[in-house]
């Protein structure tokens, strides 16, 4: 039993971080309709910040500088390139994201090279153990700043004049513009953002129990697709709990291997698309996704 | 006279650089007055709204000439988000509030603009006590309220701007009479306020009520205007809404002239023209009822208007008969199989086509591909002897390019037939439509606004092909229209709706005279 | 005669096709098999997503799907790895037919999701496919893979042996040669399919239901079989793809088909320009061949640090440029390759028809003004009516 | 479906017809290019130079490991050539980047495969993969691989030392030996899905076998990089012991969770999953006090005089280079070439096949303790050597690791490659 809470732990931690990351999917996506493929290269430009500042000026400044980077960076790349596609469409923005992710992973990798870089956070290598439950402390750490984070979202989108004209121009554009809301700002907010989730996600992935910055931490975020996905394209909340059902079931896949051992060797990395097939086939628009409305 | 507020001269507008819209249009709305602007669908009234809004951009249309001021500021390289701080607008056609919101959100996205924060209290404070209903439901999401409230909320979102000028795009639409005073009232309590208002409409009847100077708007250009009171009492309002009268002086013969040369149309198979029954036929959507128990019968071989205000649910009729909606109670039969039960490519398959209202073809497409979609139904050969081009297929391919050519011509558009459609006009698009429809060899057809947008001489050419077609197919016809002298020309009866309900049916002549009809259309005054 | 006009650059791209094993080395011999294999996928893709609206991730996993049949057909019964020993030609068959039937059994996603959406929801089969393709290692060989039996018909081997030589014209023929002009026979038949495809009542049927699912259905278009319909076509060509890969392999393993691959098929479509059967096979060879070409001049920059410096080295920079590459060609051309092809046949007047079209344009085609011509960016669906 | 085919097959037959073709070789008599002097010559061997190639990712997700390693190479023969080179010639090394793409790895190795004498290296596994059985059948001399077993199927192939089955094997039968693990108790075993993590535990399985242990499998691929779950999962079930296929990130990972919860156990990785940064992460303290490493080349700081050597070498070419196990081991694999060079050069046939054979002619090879033990190729199919270096982490050291010595255990010697 205890065993089954540890993994049940490790997963919904896990869960927490992946939410964090598929929250910025879904809001790149519903401000600027763009499939964000480089998210991940986004989630490692943060965490690289933070890994190479957190010597000089600290480590709590650097995670600022780290996800104000990030942020800037996806405002730059909706600026620059996303608001100037000769074709705006959802299949060639989401190439056109393909090609800022080579270019990112490119130049991170080179300069990352084949060290992992400390990400240098306080909380160092403990484990909390509660009646045979362990964690570590990172992960309840990552829970916790996962929970506050996501608290700051609803706030910001139930409270804020900012929150609302985003949440006014992702249903409905056309009129959110009638209501003086300018969607060039609302998608930069939406893809600043999502950076600066995303750097936080990266910041959170690459402390313990992870070693640090490496290039394949840009890979994690692609993790987080069948979260995203999951729980519909369009919900903040759905990703939340797409992610959570994600790191859950991972968690305990992995977990119960050896019982699974029928289903084959490594179900740990197929088990979130089977789930996300599964829920598919059920509820085409996921869990929480508005149901495409038919007009005619 | 005073400097205007708002001043439109010459203007023009066109869309994906092809089709044009408006052409020289010129209107003023002077500070402190209401300005109605009244036409029929594809008339360009919302283009023009949205070209004075500046979200023509969204829709991918532009303006290629003339010019527009805001108290006395250029707009041509202002942008929607500038127009709303400088105080113009607009309240979206539909009202298109954020259904996902709630009812204080909408508000508070209506009040994005307005940085102080005083102000804005002001702005919430007026907006409630305009609209008491809001502030009781201030929690509930935006898509529960009913179709009145969310006319108010549409306007509050709007007031929360505390605009100079107010853009209505048809408030009425859709809305119950007693409601439809209401939003009268508002209009004139807000104007009351000082807001000007420059107020688009079908509805004539209210349009004049509170409007104090009205323009005519038809087929992109102004074709009457003048004070409220002058031009409710004219002849020529009373026919383009009613049709009283069947000689226009606009009416010119087409130079596309009707078809001389006899073309045949024939069917491949024996199919005939059934009988089609609704009967007592519902529909909501959310909080709105549609449809409320309306019964009608369209006998083989007919010609049947469905006619009503806008909003009155003659689309949603038509919807229901093709399969896009869903009946919510009630039953529709054709012949003797139940409609209402049948997807849409079943009901398809019983032999009824039909067009729509906002055309929807394939763009890239040529001309002859949309049509050739059309034999769908009719075509034999299967897939994969097509795609090796296999003798019979090739054989049908090339009868099926004849069938299409000949339902072409009978629609003049046979020279168009290489075209890819996105280059062609909104009339010749209307026409691909149409022909799309006659190409499925139906023996029901559903025409839903088949000559919205189009001139005098254009609807009559239409009005013929429709008529050869029916003899020449002995089809059944479902007409939905707002051109009334092209109803009242074509239609053997009629069904008169009204916020959904029925309230009349007949022959052309005894409907055009109906009181209860006039009233519909025209306010009471007129009835 | 404009008939002929316009077929002349079909034409001679043929003859240059069928003259290049003569000219080419066996890098560019190899480079260029992967490209004709690629060419199939991306047709099938583009068929998918151009013409039908529908995206798909999931094309790695038919490619798989139709690698492994193709070597599990043709290969050795007794083989490490299972194998019927099947003539070779019915294994590019089935190849295909098989990926269609696991593309027909993806119907009750495909033909209810739209777009981007059944595009994430397919990126799953990538990882399934993965899945299956390490742990069924009786048929796959596992993670190390298994080899792949050379296409062959009775007394001819399209391989260096039987005939162990053969020259044509005095260039000496060995399998890559004569896999050359197995893998154009397969294109030309591909890209011959796809445009009839394309032109028939199907693929009518299925651009309406891109463009509108209301009115396709009104039409009496099955929206949902349409859709899946798509998928299926898309799946039997990603099928004969992977069998022409695991052909120019010769040994095929699960690293081959990860979802990098899924991806560049996309990449290949959209830089081709969408639902162009020559735009996807000119994307294909684009995305085959640029990182290869580039990589080749990179290194002979005399200004680049030497790799493991930690410095700017010429790897680096060719997929820095490739990666740009993308980027303008996303931002500069409407249309993709296969639009901007398009513009600069348009550019000459009509009438003129006694030279053929031109080659190439000395300066960019996006300099000249859009004609009101142009392919329009998303089809406007203005006014909606709310019941 | 059907007419595809016949089509094929009627143009096919065009062409044989249309065609001047013929099915004579004219250069069917004579075998493997001219002869100059006393040494028969063939690809990439000219009178005064010897041309290798390095088929690597420059540009992938191996760009860093893989360039040291090109870079190191190149340093060994900068060096060779300016003591005179091999056989009377200049070795040139032609560096050519894959970016881990198989597609253009394959198109690559079409292109270097008639330039070069010989590959110095191939790197990757998919690329091994896909490019393997295409130089076994062009008979040309691959080196540079990985450790592991499927190389052995490739008489071509140069594996620099065993494989890592004989290094899971050597590990197990060191935990039962030195740490007193006994029958019944459990290993887990955390290894990455493919050729590598599968070699390891196979040697592992066979070991454990012997021993009456039990071993508790754990298959994780390169993006897991918090290993929670499955750090519970192995306390869960008790292990004595880890075996870790894997890379650094998973090392630090494991050891790091491993050492917080208390749970207090050896912990034995390979080569490819250490780098001396990983004693600045969080799992430090735990990687000093449990971690050894099973290799077999030596590490950076070895107190060997080849890795000395090799260390040197480099240092002069690259004052700056990275002070990591690819130092040594590139070092190292160059040696193994050079060595099969000169056997050829000896035989006097510098032809691609002779240089195969001039490997398979290095019988008995001491490399100065770069390798462990002594090296014989002589038997295609099995490794050169069943001896592996056992290392411990040392945080004084360049490179963080500590050469303690070498193993060869019984089941090491008894893992058969059938």
């Amino acid at each position: 039993m205890t065993y089954f809470l540890t993994q049940l732990a490790n997963g919904l931690s896990y869960g927490l971080i992946l939410g964090l990351i598929a929250v910025g999917f879904v809001i790149v996506f519903t401000s600027t309709g763009v499939l964000n493929f480089a998210h991940g290269s986004v989630l490692l430009t943060g965490a690289y910040l933070v890994a190479i500042l957190h010597d000089p000026i600290g480590f709590w400044p650097a995670v600022v500088v780290g996800i104000l980077g990030a942020a800037l960076l996806g405002v730059l790349i909706n600026a620059v390139l996303v608001r100037n596609l000769a074709e705006p469409n959802p299949g060639t923005a989401a190439i056109l994201m393909l090609g800022v992710d080579i270019l990112l992973l490119t130049e991170l990798t080179r300069r990352i090279g084949n060290r992992v870089l400390p990400i240098g956070a306080p909380w160092g290598a403990d484990v909390i153990a509660i009646g045979g439950v362990t964690l570590p402390t990172s992960r309840a750490i990552a829970a916790g700043v996962a929970v506050v984070v996501f608290a700051l979202l609803w706030y910001l989108f139930a409270r804020t004049d900012t929150g609302v004209a985003m949440r006014a121009a992702a249903a409905d554009g056309d009129t959110a513009s009638l209501m003086g809301i300018r969607l060039s700002r609302t998608g930069a907010t939406g893809w600043a953002l999502a950076g600066a989730l995303a750097a936080i996600a990266g910041v959170l992935l690459a402390s313990f129990p992870a070693p640090g910055v490496a290039p394949t931490l840009a890979i994690s975020a692609f993790a987080a697709i069948p979260a995203w996905v999951l729980g519909g394209f369009d919900s903040v909340v759905g990703a939340i709990v797409g992610g959570l059902i994600i790191g859950v079931v991972t968690a305990l896949a992995v977990g119960y291997e050896a019982e699974l051992h029928v289903l084959g060797r490594g179900l740990g990395e197929v088990v979130p698309y089977a789930v996300m097939i599964i829920v598919l086939l059920v509820r085409p628009s996921g869990l929480f996704g508005r149901k495409e409305a038919v007009r005619v | 006279m005073p400097d205007p507020l708002l001043l439109v001269e010459d203007l023009a507008v066109a869309y994906d650089g092809a089709v044009q819209a408006l052409r020289g249009v010129a209107l003023r709305v002077d500070p402190g007055s209401v300005v109605a602007v009244l036409g029929s669908n594809g008339a360009g009234k919302t283009t023009l709204l949205r070209a004075i809004s500046r979200s023509l951009g969204d829709v991918g249309g532009s303006v290629t000439a003339g010019r527009i001021s805001f108290a006395g500021q250029d707009l041509a390289r202002r942008d929607a988000s500038w127009a709303v701080r400088a105080g113009l607008v607009q309240v979206p056609e539909g009202r298109r509030i954020f259904r996902d919101l709630t009812v204080e959100e909408n508000l508070r996205a209506g009040g994005y603009t307005v940085r102080d924060a005083r102000a804005r209290r002001e702005a919430t404070d007026r907006v409630l006590d305009l609209f008491p209903i809001l502030a009781e439901r201030s929690h509930q999401r935006g898509g529960l309220l009913s179709g009145g409230q969310q006319q108010m909320l549409a306007m509050g979102r709007a007031l929360m701007a505390s605009p100079k000028l107010l853009l209505l795009d048809e408030p009425s639409l859709g809305l119950a009479p007693q409601l439809v005073e209401q939003i009268g009232d508002i209009i004139e309590q807000i104007h009351a306020q000082g807001t000007s208002v420059l107020l688009i409409e079908q509805n004539a009847a209210m349009g004049l009520r509170v409007a104090d100077r009205a323009y005519v708007l038809e087929v992109g250009a102004v074709t009457a205007e003048g004070a409220s009171a002058e031009l409710a009492g004219t002849d020529d309002i009373r026919n383009r809404y009613l049709g009283v009268s069947t000689t226009s002086p606009t009416r010119t013969t087409h130079e596309d002239a009707p078809v001389d040369v006899p073309v045949h149309l024939q069917r491949t198979s024996g199919a005939r023209a059934e009988r089609l029954r609704v009967e007592d036929v519902t529909v909501r959507f959310g909080g709105i009822t549609a449809l409320s128990g309306v019964s009608f019968t369209i006998e083989p071989g007919t010609i049947h208007a469905l006619i009503g205000p806008n909003g009155a649910g003659k689309s949603t009729c038509i919807n229901v008969l093709g399969g896009a909606y869903r009946a919510t109670s009630g039953t529709v039969h054709y012949g003797d199989a139940e409609v209402t039960a049948l997807p849409s490519h079943r009901i398809a398959d019983l032999g009824v086509a039909r067009t729509f209202q906002n055309i929807s073809l394939s763009l890239e497409a040529t001309v002859e591909d949309n049509l050739l979609v059309g034999r769908h139904r009719v075509m034999r050969t299967g897939a994969s002897a097509q795609t090796l081009r296999l003798p019979h297929a090739r054989k049908e391919e090339r009868t099926e390019r004849t069938a299409v050519r000949r339902i072409a011509s009978l629609l003049g558009i046979e020279q168009l037939l290489g075209r890819a459609v996105h280059t062609l006009s909104y009339g010749d698009r209307k026409r691909v439509e149409m022909g799309r429809a006659l190409a499925a060899e139906p023996t029901l057809l559903l025409l839903d606004e088949p000559v919205a947008g189009m001139t005098h001489g254009e609807s009559q050419v239409m009005a013929d092909v429709i008529r050869a077609a029916q003899q020449e197919l002995g089809l059944s016809i479902l007409l939905v229209e707002h051109d009334m002298p092209f109803v009242m020309g074509l239609a053997e009866q009629i069904t008169v709706l009204d916020f959904g309900k029925r309230i009349a049916e007949g022959p052309p002549d005894h409907v055009q005279r109906d009181p209860e009809v006039l009233r519909a259309y025209l306010g009471s005054a007129a009835a | 005669m404009s008939d002929l006009l316009r077929r002349l650059p079909a034409i001679v791209g043929l003859v240059v096709a069928l003259a290049l094993p003569l000219l080419f080395n066996d890098f560019w011999l190899q480079t260029g098999l992967f490209a004709m294999a690629a060419v199939v996928g991306a047709i099938g893709l583009t068929l998918l997503v151009g013409v039908a609206g529908q995206l798909s991730l999931g094309h790695a996993f038919f490619a798989a799907l139709g690698a492994y049949t193709y070597a599990w057909t043709v290969g050795e019964v007794g083989d490490r790895a299972a194998g019927l020993g099947l003539p070779a030609v019915l294994g590019i068959v089935l190849a295909g037919v098989v990926a269609a039937a696991a593309g027909a059994l993806f119907s009750p996603i495909s033909g209810r999701l739209r777009g981007i959406y059944l595009g994430l929801a397919t990126v799953g089969l990538v990882f399934l496919a993965r899945h299956l393709m390490v742990n069924l290692e009786a048929y796959t060989g596992g993670f190390n893979g298994r080899t792949v039996e050379p296409f062959s018909v009775p007394g001819f081997s399209f391989s260096n042996s039987d005939p162990d030589f053969l020259a044509v014209a005095g260039v000496e023929f060995g399998g890559l040669h004569r896999l050359w002009y197995l893998f154009l026979v397969v294109v030309l038949l591909a890209a011959w399919l796809g445009r009839n495809v394309k032109a028939s009542r199907t693929g009518r049927a299925l651009a309406n239901v891109r463009d509108s699912e209301a009115a396709a259905a009104a039409m009496g278009i099955r929206v949902a079989r349409a859709k899946a319909t798509a998928f299926v076509i898309s799946s039997a060509y990603a099928g004969v793809a992977g069998a022409l890969m695991a052909l120019a392999y010769g040994r095929i393993a699960p690293d081959l088909f990860g979802l990098q691959l899924s991806i560049d098929f996309l990449v290949m479509i959209v830089l081709g320009g969408l639902g162009s059967i020559a735009g996807a096979a000119a994307g294909a060879v684009f995305v085959v061949t640029l990182p290869l070409v580039l990589a080749q001049y990179s290194s002979e920059l005399p200004f680049l640090a030497t790799p493991g410096s930690g410095g700017l080295d010429a790897a680096t920079l060719a997929r820095l440029l490739y990666g740009a590459a993308i980027l303008a060609v996303l931002l500069f051309l409407r249309g993709g390759l296969a639009g901007a092809a398009r513009r600069l046949r348009h550019r000459r007047p009509p009438r003129d028809t006694g030279e053929p079209p031109p080659v190439a344009a000395p300066t960019a085609p996006t300099a000249t003004p859009e004609p009101s011509l142009s392919h329009p960016s998303v089809p406007t669906r203005s006014k909606e009516t709310t019941p | 479906m059907k007419h595809p085919t016949r089509t094929a097959l009627a143009l096919a037959g065009c062409v044989t017809v249309l065609a001047a073709c013929s099915t004579e070789d004219p250069n069917a008599s004579g075998g493997g290019g001219g002869a100059d002097g006393d040494v028969r010559t063939g690809s990439g061997v000219t009178d005064d130079t010897i041309t290798v190639g390095i088929l690597t990712d420059l540009s992938g997700p191996f760009s860093a490991t893989a360039s040291t390693q090109a870079a190191v190479m190149q340093a060994y023969w900068q060096q060779a050539n300016a003591d005179g080179g091999v056989c009377g010639r200049t070795v040139e090394v032609d560096v050519q980047d894959h970016g881990y793409d198989p597609q253009r790895a394959v198109s690559l190795y079409r292109s270097m495969a008639p330039e070069v004498a010989a590959f110095q290296q191939i790197l990757g596994s998919p690329i091994n993969a896909a490019v393997n059985p295409l130089a076994l059948e062009d008979d040309l001399y691959v080196g540079g691989v990985g450790w592991a077993s499927v190389s052995l199927d490739f008489p071509n192939v140069q594996v620099p030392g065993t494989t890592y089955s004989v290094e899971a094997a050597n590990a197990i039968d060191y935990l039962v030996d030195e740490q007193g693990l006994a029958e019944g108790d459990k290993v887990g075993v955390v290894y990455f899905v493919g050729d590598y993590g599968s070699d390891s535990l196979a040697g592992a399985r066979h070991a454990a076998e012997d021993h009456g242990l039990e071993i508790v499998p754990q298959e994780i691929t390169p993006r897991d990089t918090d290993l929670s779950a499955q750090a519970s999962a192995l306390q869960q079930e008790g292990v004595s012991a880890v075996i870790l296929a894997a890379a650094p990130a998973q090392v630090a990972s494991l050891a790091g969770v491993l050492g917080a919860q208390g749970t207090d156990v050896p912990i034995i990785g390979h080569a490819p999953e250490w780098t001396g940064s990983l004693l600045e992460t969080p799992a430090g303290p735990t990687l000093l006090d449990n971690f050894y490493l099973v290799s077999s080349s030596a590490p950076y700081s070895a107190d060997v005089p080849g890795a000395q050597q090799a260390v040197e070498g480099y240092r002069a070419a690259d004052p700056d280079g990275a002070e990591s196990w690819e130092v040594p081991l590139a070092w190292g694999e160059a040696i193994l070439l050079r060595t099969a060079l000169e056997n050829a050069c000896e035989a006097g046939d510098l032809t691609p096949g002779g240089i195969v054979a001039g490997m398979q002619e290095t019988t008995d090879l001491d490399t100065d303790g770069l390798f462990a033990g002594t090296l014989d190729y002589g038997e295609p199919g099995e490794p050169p050597t069943r001896t592996v270096y056992l290392s411990r982490p040392d945080d004084t050291l360049p490179g963080g690791m500590r050469l303690e010595t070498t193993l060869e255990g019984p089941n090491a010697q008894s893992y058969s490659f059938d």
